[in-house]
C-alpha cells in the first residue's frame, strides 16, 4: 500500500465537494439545498486541511480557517433555516 | 443513615432580591456546599489539577453551582452512602445481564423477542427518586419504562416472565435505599396488558 | 491641523461600522443621530483617507505588528480607496434615505426601520475591510459580512416574493463563497501563503494546481458579481428588495465582487492571465450587456429594469480583461475603477429615486408611474442624470470610463470590443429612454392625497446622480494628464 | 497495541455502516432516530480506541463533548420534529 | 501504561512513514460512509432520512478530523455538528409542513451530464492538487517561531486570537449579523410549544446543566494551552442553554430585550475594545504587548465563548424571544 | 496483567456493540430495538471505558472515563425513555409475536 | 460674451426648478438665444471660453452658423411661447427646449472634439423632449421613440469616432485635420453626422419628427438642429479631402436622389408639416450635394445652410400663424406663405435663386457631367411640386387658435429676414442676376402640378409597409429572450453554466500558456 499522503482524504472531499454542488444545483426542496451546501462546505474544509499539512511543522493555520470557516458555516445555515421556516409561512 | 449528598436547592437567580430569596439561600447553604464540591471534583477531573487550572476552576465551580436552568425545582437529592453502596453491585450485574439478554436474543439464530407492555406500580414516593428509577429500568434486563403516570410506570418487557416482576421489586428496594426513603406498602403485581 | 494617519482612518473605517451597528442593536432603539453621525463620520474618514491617499499614495498595514505571511495586512491602494470613497458616499445616501423612507411606517415596518440601519451599518463595515483587505482568507470572510448583512436586508421586505429572492440570493451567495474558499484551499495547499503580496512572489503560473485555484476563486466571484450567465440571483433580489437595500446591493455589494476580480487578477495572480481566459471573460461580458440590456428593455416593473440594468452594466465592465490582457493596462483599469464607481454612484441614485417614484406613485409598474410634477419631479431629475450617467453621456463619470476603455480598443484595434461596447452603450440608451419616454408621456395621476415626499426621500438620489454627474469633468481631466491613480498591486 | 486500537475502531465504524441500513429502512423516524443514537455512542468508543493508539489527551475531550451531547439531537427530535401533539402527528411516508 | 504514540501509525499522512494497512482499511471506510452519507443527507427520499443522515455526517466528520490531526476543529466540529446543527435542522423540520417535510416523489432517472461533470471537475480539481510539487511550507514555522510572543499556548488559539484576530472578529461579526438578520426576520418561530415533556427530561437536564456551565469553562481554560477555545465552548453553552429550552425552559423574562441584545453583542464589543484600545495604547491595531498578551485573550477568549454561546442558542430560538404573556407556560 | 485484562474488557465491549447493532437491524419494532440500543451499547461503552481505564495510569483521565460512561448512560437511559414515550404518543403499537 | 452665449439657457432652465422663479424662467426662456445672437453679430474677434475641460470659441465658420441659428432660436421661441401657452406639458417642453438650445449654441462654439461631442449629445437628446410635446401622442410617440433611436446609434458613432481620433491626433481640431484621422474615425463621423443631418437612407427619423413635433419645435429641428449636422461635418471632416474625391460623385449621387426621392414622398402626404418635412429631406440633398463639391467655402456652404434654415423656419411657423388667423386675415398670412415657398422654390431674387446659381457654378468648375446639371435645374421642378402639394393642404388647414402677437410678430420678423437673407447673410453676393434656367422649370413644375390634381394621387407610402414587419420580427425575438432567461434561471443550468464556465477558464488558462 503505497498511497500518497492524504489521498484517500483528498478524493473524499472531491467526492463531498462534487455531491454538495450537485446537490445544490439540482434538488428543488430548500433544505436540502442548505444541506447540500453544508455538505460541500465540509468537503472544501477537508481539502483545505488535508493540503496543509504536506509541510513538517503541523500548520494551525488551516486549523483556525477552518475553525472559522465552521462558525460561518453554521451562522449562514441558521439564517437559511430561518429563512425557509418564513417562507413556509407564506406559503399562498 | 447519614446525609451524603444534597443537590437542591441552590441560588435561585430570580429571587434573589427578595426576603425569602435570601432566607432560602441561607437555608440552602449546606447544600450548596455539597454542590460546590461535587463540581469542584468533576472540574478537577477534567482538568487533572493544576494551580492555573484553579484560578479558573473556583469561578468556573461557582458559576456551575449557582446557574438553573430555569426548569422549577426537581426535589431534594439526598443521597445515602450505605444505599450507594448496596446499589451499585445490582446495578453493575443487571446491567450486565440485560446487555448479555439482548445481545443473545439478537445473536442467537432462532430466538425472537416476546415483548408485551405491562404496568408497574411504583412504590416510590413522587420525586426524584421516581425518575431516577424510570431510568434505571431501561438499562436493566429485558424492561423499557415508556410511560411514567401518577399511578405508576408502564414498562416495555421484551420477554414476558415473571422474573422481571423480581427484577424490579428488588431494584426499587435498592433506589429507596440510595436515596434513604421508606416504601410505600406494597400494591401487588403489575397486570399484564 | 493635520488629518489623521492613514492607519487610523482605516481603522476607523472597518471597526466604526461593526462598533455602531453593535450599539445600535444592543440599545434596540432607532437613535437617529447616533445613526447619522456614524455614517457622517465614516464619509468623513472616506475622504480623510483620500486626501491621504492621493499625497501619499500606497500603504500598507499590519495588522497586529506580525509580518508578512503570518500577519494579515491592509492595503491601501487607490482604486481601493475610490470604492471605499464611493462606498461612504453611497453609504450616506442610503442612510439618510432610509431613515426617512423607514419612518412612520405601521406595522411590521416598525422593525424594519430598526434593523435596518444596524444591517446597513455591517455591510458597509463588510464593505470597508474588503476594500482594504489583501488577504484570501481575510476577504472570504469580509465577503461572508457583506453577503450575509445583504440577504438580511433584501429579507427585510417580509413579502413572500423578496424572502424567495433572499432564499436564492443567500444560497448562490453561500455556493459563491465557498467556490471562493476552495480556490483558497488550492492556494494555501499549494504555497501556503494567504498574503496577496506573498503569493504574487511565490506564484508559479505555469503551476496546474494553481490554475485551478485561479479558476476556483474567478468563478466563485464571478456568482457573486452575478456576471453574466450566472446572474440568476441577481433581478429577483435587486427587484424585489426594499429601495435602499437595492441601492446598496447593485451599487456597491455587486461592485465589491467585482472588484475584487480585478484586485486578484491584475493582482496576485496578474502573471496568469491569459489571452485566451481573458477573451472568454471578455465573451461574458459581452453577453452580460447585451443580454442584460434587452431584458432590461422588456421589464414592466420600474426596479426590475433597473436590476437588469445592473446585469448589463457589469458585463462592460467584465471588458476591461480582454482589453487589459493585450496593451497598456493602467488606463484600462483605471478606465474599469471609475466605470465601478460611477455605476455605484448612478445606480443607487437610479434606485433611491425609483423607490420614490414607487412610493409617489403607488405602483411599481413602469407605465403607472407619476410624471414630472409636484415634488416628484425631484426624483425625475435624478433618474435622468443618473441616466445620463449610466449611458455615459459627457460630462459624467461614466463616459470618462468609457472614454478609456473606449480608447484602448481603438487603440488596440479591438473592432471586436469596441462594437459590443458600442452595441451596450445603444441598449442603455433604449432602456433608460423607454423608462424616461412611457412616464414622461403618460403620467399616471398618482394617489388621491399624495404620499408625503420628505426631502429625505430626494435629497440623497439627486446629490448622487448630481456626484456622478460632476466628478466626470475631474476625472476626465485627471485621465487625460496621463496619470493614472489606479494601482491594483501595491509595491510594484 | 495501536493496530489493536486501530482494528477495534475499524471494527466499531464497521459496525456503524452496518447499522446505517436503519436510517434507510426506517420504518419509522424513530427507528432512524435510533440508528443516530447508535452512531453517537459507537462514535465516542471510536474516539476512545483513537485516543488509545495516539494518546492525543484532546480526543478525551471530544469523546466528552460528544457524550454530553449525545442526548441533543434525541431531545430536539422528540420535542420539535415529532412533537407529542396527535394533531400534528402526520409524516408523511415515515409511518 | 499508555500505548506510546508510534510515529508509523498515528500519522496517516506524515510524509515519508508509511501508513499501516489497518489505518488506511479505517480511513476508507471512515470516508466511504461519510460520502454514502452525505448522498443520503441530500438525496434520501424521505426528508427526515435526509436530516438524519447529515447529523450522522457530522458525527464522523468529527472522526475524520481527528484522523486529520486536527483535535481542534474535531472539538468545533463535534460540539456544533453533533449539538446546533443537528438540533436546527431538526427543529426546522418540525416546522415545515407535513407534506413538504415527507417523502418525495419518486423522480424519473434522467440521464443528465451533470452529476457527472460535476464529479470529473471536482476530480480533475483534485488530481491537479495532488500532483503539487512545489514544497509547500505552510505557516507552521512561522506560528511556531512567533508563539513565544503570542501570550498562550495553543498555536490554533495564538492563529484565531493573535496571528490573525481580525479574520476572528470579523466572523464573530458575522455570528452577530446572523442573529440579528434572523431576528429580523420576526419573533421567535422555532419555539413552538408543545405540551411539558416527560419528568425525565427536566430531571436530565437539571443533572446535564451544571456540566454544561463547567465543560464551557473547561475548554476555555484549555484553549489557553491546548485544543479547545471559545468556539467550542461556546457552542456547548449554547447546547446547554438550548436542551434547557426544550426541556421547557423560558428565557427568562427580565433577560428579555436590551440585557440579552447586549449580551449578544458583547463578543464583538470586546473584540472591538481590545483591538481599538491597543491602536489607541501601542499605536498598532490589535498589536498586544507581550507582557499582556495572555491577559488580553484570556478577556477576549471569556467574552466571545460566553457571547458565542448566546448567540448561539439565539440562533437556535429563530427570532426576538417572544413576549412571555404569549407563551405557553 | 491489567494490560490484557484491558483488551479482554475492550473486545468484550467491542462485541457488546456488534450484538446492539445486530439487534437494532433484526428485532422487529422500535421499543425492542431501543432495548438493544439502551442495553447493550451503554454496557458496551462502558467495558470499552474500563479496558482503557486499565491502560491508563493517571488518576484524573481514569476518572474521566468515568464521567463519559456516565454521562452516556445518563443520556442513553433518558433518551430511551423519551422515544418510547414518543413512539407510544404517536400511537405505534408495540409488535407482538 | 461668449460665456454669457453660452450659460445663459442653462441659467434659464435653473430658474425653471423651482415653483417660485418658474414664471420668470418660462418668461426668459424665449429670449435666452438673445446673448447668441449678438454674440454672432459682435464685430472683432472674441477671446474663447474654457469650462472645465471644454474649450469654446466664435470663429468665423460658428459664427457664420450662429447668426442664423440665435435669429431663428430666438424667434421661434417667442412663437413658442404664446403657441405653447396653457398646454400641460408648457414647462418639459421649455426645459428641453432650453437644454436643445444650449446644445446648439454649444456645439457651434465648440473648439475641441470633446466640447462639440458634449453639445451635440446634449442638443440632440434634449430635442427628444421637443418631439415629445407633439400634439397627437399617437404620432408623436413612436416618432419621438424612432428619433431617440437613430439619435443613440449617431451618439455612439461619434463618440466612436471622437474616440478613434483622439487616440491617433488628441482632441484639438487643429491636430485632427493636420494629420488626417483613420478610417474608422471618418466612417464613425460620417454615420454621425449623416443621421443628424437627415441623410438618405438614415432619414428616417426626419419624417415623422418634423411632423409631430410642435410647430415650433418643427421649425428649430428642420432649421437649426438638422444644419448642426452639416456643422459638425464641415467641421470635422478633412478641408482637403484627398480621400474624398473618390467617393464625392457617390455622395453627390446620392444628394440628387434625395431631392427626388424627398420631393415624390412628399407630394404623397396629407398634411403640410409632412410635406415641409419630405421637403427638408430633399433640400438636404442639395446641401450634401454642395458639400460633397468639396470647393465651397464654410461660409458658402453657412449660406446655403442659412437660406434654407429661414425658408423653412418661416414655412413651419407661418403654418402655425394660419392656424391662428381668422378668416380675414388668411389671404395675408396665404401670401407670407407663398413667399416662403418662392424661396424654397428658387425664383429668382431670393435666396434660393442664389443658391442654386451658387451650386450651379460648382458644378462648372468642378467638370462635374451635365446629368447633375440637368439634376440640378430639375430640383426646381421637384420643389415646385411639393410646394405646390403643401399649397393646397395649407389651403384646407383649420383654424383652431387666436392670432396673438406673439405668434405674428416673430413670424413676420422671420419673413423679412427670409426675403432680405441675400444681402446680409454671411457669404451673400445680393441676389442672382435673372436667368432663364431659373424659371422654366419652376413653370413645369406649375404645370405638372395642375395636370395632377385633377388626378388622385397613386404612390404608395413605404414606411407604412417596412414598420409594423419590423415590429413582429422584434416582437418574436422578445419573447424568445424572455423564455431564455427563464431558462437561465433555473439552478440546474445555473450548475450547468459555472461547470461550462469554470472548465472553459481551466482550459483557457492552460491553452494560453
Amino acid at each position: 500500500m503505497s498511497l500518497p499522503p492524504g489521498t484517500l482524504f483528498l478524493l473524499a472531499s472531491a467526492l463531498l465537494f462534487a455531491i454538495g454542488a450537485h446537490g445544490l444545483v439540482t434538488c428543488r426542496h430548500l433544505l436540502r439545498k442548505v444541506l447540500a451546501l453544508n455538505v460541500a462546505t465540509t468537503g472544501v474544509f477537508l481539502l483545505l486541511v488535508t493540503l496543509g499539512r504536506s509541510g513538517t511543522a503541523v500548520d494551525p493555520v488551516p486549523h483556525a480557517m477552518v475553525l472559522t470557516g465552521i462558525v460561518v458555516a453554521l451562522s449562514t445555515t441558521a439564517v437559511a433555516l430561518g429563512l425557509i421556516v418564513r417562507l413556509e409561512r407564506r406559503r399562498p | 443513615m447519614r446525609q451524603f449528598i444534597a443537590f437542591e436547592p441552590c441560588i435561585d437567580m430570580t429571587r434573589l432580591a427578595d426576603n425569602t430569596g435570601i432566607r432560602r439561600f441561607i437555608a440552602g447553604l449546606p447544600a450548596l456546599g455539597a454542590r460546590v464540591a461535587v463540581l469542584a471534583a468533576i472540574w478537577w477531573v477534567l482538568t487533572g489539577g493544576g494551580a492555573s487550572a484553579w484560578v479558573w476552576g473556583v469561578p468556573a465551580v461557582m458559576v456551575a453551582a449557582s446557574l438553573r436552568p430555569g426548569l422549577g425545582s426537581g426535589g431534594v437529592w439526598r443521597l445515602s452512602l450505605m444505599g450507594l453502596l448496596r446499589f451499585l453491585p445490582v446495578f453493575v450485574w443487571y446491567n450486565l445481564r440485560g446487555a448479555m439478554e439482548v445481545a443473545v436474543l439478537a445473536m442467537h439464530p432462532r430466538r425472537r423477542p416476546d415483548p408485551v407492555l405491562i404496568g408497574y406500580p411504583l412504590r416510590l414516593p413522587p420525586g426524584p427518586a421516581r425518575v431516577f428509577m424510570a431510568n434505571l429500568i431501561n438499562l436493566v434486563p429485558g424492561t423499557l419504562s415508556t410511560r411514567l403516570t401518577v399511578r405508576g410506570i408502564e414498562i416495555h418487557v421484551l420477554t414476558a416472565s415473571a422474573s422481571v416482576t423480581r427484577i424490579l421489586t428488588i431494584l426499587e428496594r435498592r433506589v429507596a435505599d440510595l436515596f434513604a426513603l421508606q416504601l410505600a406498602p406494597s400494591a401487588g403485581l403489575g397486570s399484564q396488558r | 491641523m493635520s488629518l489623521p494617519s492613514t492607519a487610523m482612518l482605516v481603522v476607523i473605517l472597518v471597526t466604526l461600522p461593526l462598533a455602531a451597528a453593535t450599539l445600535l442593536f444592543a440599545s434596540g432603539r432607532q437613535p437617529r443621530t447616533l445613526t447619522l453621525a456614524a455614517a457622517l463620520l465614516l464619509t468623513f474618514a472616506a475622504l480623510a483617507l483620500g486626501f491621504n491617499v492621493h499625497l501619499e499614495g500606497v500603504s500598507v498595514h499590519r495588522i497586529g505588528g506580525w509580518a508578512a505571511p503570518l500577519g494579515i495586512h491592509w492595503q491601501v491602494t487607490p482604486s481601493g480607496t475610490v470604492m471605499l470613497l464611493v462606498t461612504a458616499l453611497v453609504g450616506l445616501a442610503g442612510a439618510v434615505y432610509g431613515a426617512g423612507y423607514f419612518l412612520h411606517r405601521p406595522g411590521p415596518e416598525g422593525r424594519m426601520a430598526r434593523v435596518f440601519m444596524p444591517l446597513w451599518l455591517f455591510a458597509w463595515g463588510g464593505l470597508n475591510a474588503l476594500f482594504v483587505a489583501a488577504d484570501l482568507f481575510n476577504l472570504y470572510v469580509a465577503l461572508e459580512v457583506m453577503t450575509l448583512a445583504s440577504v438580511a436586508l433584501v429579507a427585510l421586505s417580509a413579502r413572500r416574493m423578496a424572502l424567495q429572492a433572499a432564499m436564492r440570493y443567500l444560497l448562490a451567495g453561500l455556493f459563491g463563497s465557498m467556490i471562493y474558499l476552495l480556490g483558497v484551499a488550492l492556494l494555501y495547499g499549494q504555497y501556503g501563503v494567504l498574503d496577496f503580496d506573498a503569493l504574487a512572489a511565490m506564484l508559479d503560473v505555469e503551476d496546474a494546481g494553481s490554475r485551478a485555484g485561479a479558476v476556483a476563486l474567478t468563478v466563485g466571484l464571478l456568482a457573486k458579481a452575478a456576471i453574466f450567465p450566472l446572474h440568476f440571483w441577481l433581478p429577483g433580489a435587486h427587484g424585489r428588495a426594499e429601495p435602499p437595500v437595492s441601492a446598496l446591493l447593485s451599487g456597491l455589494v455587486v461592485a465589491a465582487a467585482f472588484y475584487l476580480l480585478l484586485r486578484l487578477w491584475f493582482g496576485p495572480l496578474a502573471g496568469m492571465l491569459t489571452f485566451g481566459a481573458g477573451t472568454l471573460l471578455g465573451v461574458l461580458g459581452a453577453g452580460a450587456l447585451l443580454w442584460g440590456g434587452v431584458l432590461a428593455l422588456l421589464q414592466r416593473r420600474l426596479k426590475m429594469l433597473v436590476a437588469y440594468s445592473t446585469v448589463s452594466q457589469f458585463g462592460f465592465a467584465m471588458l476591461v480583461f480582454p482589453l487589459a490582457i493585450s496593451g497598456n493596462r493602467e488606463p484600462v483599469l483605471a478606465g474599469g475603477t471609475l466605470l465601478l464607481a460611477n455605476h455605484a454612484l448612478a445606480k443607487a441614485a437610479l434606485f433611491l429615486a425609483a423607490g420614490t417614484l414607487v412610493r409617489a406613485s403607488g405602483s411599481e409598474r413602469i407605465g403607472q408611474l407619476v410624471g414630472f410634477s409636484g415634488r416628484a419631479r425631484w426624483a425625475w431629475l435624478a433618474v435622468i442624470l443618473a441616466s445620463a450617467a449610466l449611458i455615459g453621456l459627457p460630462p459624467t463619470l461614466g463616459f470618462s470610463a468609457k472614454w478609456l476603455l473606449l480608447q484602448t480598443a481603438v487603440s488596440q484595434g479591438a473592432w471586436w470590443w469596441l462594437g459590443i461596447m458600442l452595441a451596450g452603450t445603444l441598449l442603455t440608451f433604449a432602456y433608460l429612454g423607454r423608462l424616461l419616454e412611457l412616464a414622461l408621456l403618460d403620467p399616471a395621476p398618482g394617489p388621491s392625497p399624495p404620499p408625503v415626499l420628505t426631502p429625505a426621500l430626494l435629497v440623497p438620489a439627486l446629490l448622487l446622480a448630481l456626484l456622478a454627474c460632476a466628478s466626470g469633468v475631474w476625472a476626465f481631466d485627471f485621465e487625460l494628464d496621463g496619470e493614472t491613480f489606479v494601482r491594483l498591486e501595491p509595491g510594484s | 497495541m495501536t493496530v489493536f486500537y486501530l482494528a477495534g475502531a475499524l471494527f466499531l465504524l464497521a459496525n456503524v455502516v452496518v447499522a446505517l441500513a436503519r436510517v434507510l429502512r426506517g420504518p419509522t423516524a424513530a427507528d432512524r432516530m435510533l440508528s443516530g443514537e447508535l452512531m453517537g455512542t459507537t462514535a465516542v468508543a471510536v474516539l476512545l480506541l483513537l485516543y488509545g493508539a495516539t494518546g492525543i489527551e484532546a480526543l478525551l475531550d471530544v469523546a466528552l463533548v460528544f457524550a454530553i451531547l449525545a442526548a441533543m439531537a434525541v431531545v430536539t427530535f422528540v420535542r420539535r420534529t415529532w412533537p407529542e401533539d396527535p394533531a400534528a402527528d402526520d409524516e408523511g411516508e415515515s409511518r | 501504561m499508555r500505548a506510546p504514540p508510534s510515529p508509523t501509525a498515528s500519522d496517516p499522512g506524515n510524509g515519508d512513514g508509511l501508513m499501516h494497512p489497518v489505518e488506511i482499511t479505517f480511513d476508507a471506510l471512515l470516508l466511504f460512509s461519510m460520502v454514502v452519507l452525505a448522498w443520503q443527507g441530500v438525496h434520501a427520499r424521505n426528508m427526515f432520512r435526509a436530516v438524519v443522515s447529515f447529523i450522522m455526517f457530522g458525527l464522523l466528520t468529527a472522526v475524520a478530523w481527528v484522523r486529520l490531526e486536527a483535535p481542534d476543529i474535531a472539538l468545533a466540529e463535534a460540539s456544533l455538528g453533533a449539538g446546533l446543527t443537528g438540533a436546527l435542522l431538526l427543529a426546522t423540520l418540525g416546522r415545515l409542513a407535513p407534506e413538504r417535510r415527507g417523502a418525495r416523489r419518486p423522480k424519473v432517472v434522467k440521464l443528465s451530464t451533470l452529476p457527472w461533470l460535476t464529479m470529473g471537475l471536482a476530480g480533475t480539481t483534485v488530481l491537479l492538487a495532488v500532483t503539487l510539487t512545489l514544497p509547500a511550507p505552510g505557516l507552521g514555522e512561522a506560528v511556531l517561531a512567533a508563539m513565544p510572543a503570542a501570550g498562550v499556548d495553543s498555536p490554533v488559539t495564538a492563529v484565531l486570537l493573535n496571528f490573525r484576530a481580525w479574520d476572528t472578529l470579523l466572523e464573530i461579526g458575522v455570528m452577530l449579523l446572523a442573529v440579528i438578520a434572523l431576528w429580523s426576520l420576526g419573533q421567535d418561530v422555532l419555539a413552538s410549544k408543545p405540551r411539558l415533556p416527560a419528568p425525565a427530561l427536566p430531571a436530565l437536564v437539571r443533572l446535564l446543566f451544571p456540566l454544561f456551565v463547567l465543560s464551557t469553562f473547561y475548554l476555555l481554560w484549555r484553549g489557553g494551552h491546548g485544543p479547545g477555545g471559545a468556539f467550542p465552548a461556546g457552542a456547548l453553552l449554547a447546547a446547554g442553554l438550548v436542551l434547557a429550552l426544550l426541556a421547557g425552559a423560558q428565557v427568562p423574562e427580565r433577560m428579555r430585550g436590551a440585557p440579552l441584545r447586549w449580551a449578544l453583542g458583547a463578543g464583538l464589543f470586546a473584540f472591538l475594545v481590545v483591538a481599538v484600545g491597543l491602536m489607541w495604547a501601542v499605536g498598532t491595531f490589535f498589536a498586544y504587548p507581550p507582557q499582556h498578551a495572555s491577559i488580553l485573550i484570556a478577556i477576549i477568549e471569556i467574552a466571545a465563548g460566553l457571547s458565542i454561546g448566546v448567540m448561539l442558542t439565539a440562533l437556535f430560538l429563530g427570532g426576538e424571544p417572544t413576549d412571555i404573556k404569549g407563551g405557553g407556560k | 496483567m491489567s494490560m490484557l485484562a484491558g483488551i479482554v474488557l475492550i473486545v468484550l465491549g467491542l462485541l457488546f456493540f456488534l450484538s446492539g447493532t445486530v439487534g437494532l437491524l433484526r428485532f422487529p419494532d422500535v421499543f425492542t430495538r431501543l432495548h438493544a440500543l439502551s442495553k447493550a451499547d451503554t454496557l458496551a461503552l462502558g467495558l470499552v471505558c474500563a479496558g482503557l481505564a486499565l491502560h491508563e495510569d493517571d488518576g484524573a483521565l481514569q476518572l474521566k472515563l468515568l464521567l463519559i460512561w456516565l454521562l452516556v448512560i445518563v443520556s442513553g437511559a433518558t433518551c430511551a425513555s423519551l422515544i418510547a414515550r414518543a413512539a407510544l404518543a404517536h400511537g405505534i403499537r408495540p409488535w407482538q409475536r | 460674451m461668449t460665456a454669457a452665449a453660452l450659460l445663459t439657457p442653462w441659467l434659464v432652465l435653473a430658474l425653471l426648478l423651482w415653483p417660485r422663479s418658474r414664471r420668470l424662467g418660462l418668461a426668459l426662456a424665449a429670449w435666452a438665444a438673445l446673448p447668441a445672437l449678438l454674440l454672432a453679430l459682435m464685430p472683432g474677434a472674441i477671446p474663447p471660453v474654457h469650462l472645465g475641460p471644454l474649450g469654446f470659441e466664435a470663429d468665423a465658420l460658428g459664427r457664420a452658423f450662429l447668426l442664423f441659428s440665435a435669429l431663428i432660436w430666438w424667434l421661434a421661441g417667442l412663437f413658442g411661447a404664446s403657441w405653447m401657452r396653457g398646454r400641460a406639458d408648457r414647462l418639459p417642453f421649455t426645459a428641453a427646449w432650453l437644454t436643445t438650445l444650449g446644445g446648439s449654441v454649444g456645439l457651434l462654439l465648440a473648439q475641441d472634439l470633446l466640447s462639440l461631442y458634449v453639445c451635440f449629445a446634449l442638443a440632440s437628446l434634449a430635442a427628444w423632449g421637443l418631439v415629445l410635446a407633439g400634439e397627437d401622442a399617437r404620432r408623436s410617440r413612436p416618432a419621438a421613440r424612432l428619433y431617440l433611436t437613430l439619435m443613440a446609434i449617431a451618439e455612439v458613432a461619434l463618440l466612436t469616432g471622437i474616440a478613434a481620433a483622439a487616440t491617433v491626433d488628441g482632441l484639438d481640431f487643429g491636430s485632427l485635420t493636420a494629420s488626417g484621422a483613420g478610417g474608422l474615425a471618418l466612417t464613425a463621423f460620417a454615420l454621425g453626422f449623416a443621421i443628424k443631418l437627415g441623410v438618405l437612407g438614415v432619414h428616417l427619423w426626419l419624417p415623422p419628427a418634423h411632423a409631430a413635433a410642435p410647430l415650433p419645435a418643427s421649425a428649430v429641428l428642420s432649421a437649426v438642429l438638422v444644419k448642426a449636422g452639416l456643422f459638425g461635418w464641415l467641421r470635422l471632416l478633412p478641408a482637403d479631402p484627398t480621400g474624398l474625391d473618390t467617393w464625392a460623385a457617390a455622395v453627390l449621387l446620392l444628394g440628387f436622389a434625395a431631392v427626388f426621392y424627398g420631393a415624390l414622398m412628399g407630394i404623397s402626404r396629407d398634411h403640410p408639416k409632412q410635406v415641409l418635412a419630405f421637403s427638408t429631406v430633399s433640400q438636404v440633398g442639395l446641401l450634401l450635394a454642395a458639400v460633397a463639391l468639396g470647393s465651397l467655402d464654410d461660409r458658402t456652404v453657412a449660406l446655403l445652410a442659412g437660406h434654407h434654415a429661414l425658408a423653412k423656419a418661416a414655412a413651419f411657423l407661418g403654418l402655425g400663424v394660419l392656424a391662428s388667423a381668422s378668416v380675414g386675415l388668411r389671404p395675408v398670412v396665404l401670401l407670407g406663405l407663398a413667399a416662403a415657398a418662392l424661396v424654397l422654390i428658387g425664383v429668382p431674387f431670393t435666396s434660393g435663386a442664389l443658391a442654386k446659381a451658387i451650386l450651379e457654378a460648382e458644378l462648372n468648375a468642378g467638370g462635374w457631367s451635365g446629368t447633375f446639371k440637368l439634376a440640378l435645374t430639375f430640383s426646381a421642378t421637384a420643389t415646385t411640386l411639393l410646394m405646390l402639394r403643401f399649397g393646397v393642404l395649407a389651403l384646407g388647414y383649420g383654424t383652431t387658435r387666436t392670432l396673438t402677437a406673439g405668434l405674428w410678430l416673430p413670424w413676420t420678423l422671420l419673413l423679412m429676414s427670409m426675403l432680405l437673407a441675400p444681402w446680409w447673410l454671411p457669404g451673400a453676393r445680393g441676389p442672382a442676376s435673372l436667368s432663364l434656367g431659373q424659371v422654366w422649370p419652376v413653370l413645369l413644375g406649375l404645370a405638372i402640378g395642375y395636370g395632377a390634381m385633377r388626378v388622385t394621387w397613386p404612390l404608395p407610402r413605404l414606411d407604412g409597409v417596412v414598420s409594423p414587419v419590423l415590429h413582429r420580427l422584434t416582437a418574436l425575438r422578445l419573447s424568445r429572450i424572455a423564455h431564455a432567461e427563464r431558462w437561465l434561471l433555473r439552478w440546474t443550468n445555473v450548475g450547468r453554466m459555472l461547470l461550462l464556465l469554470a472548465l472553459g477558464l481551466l482550459g483557457l488558462l492552460f491553452l494560453g500558456a
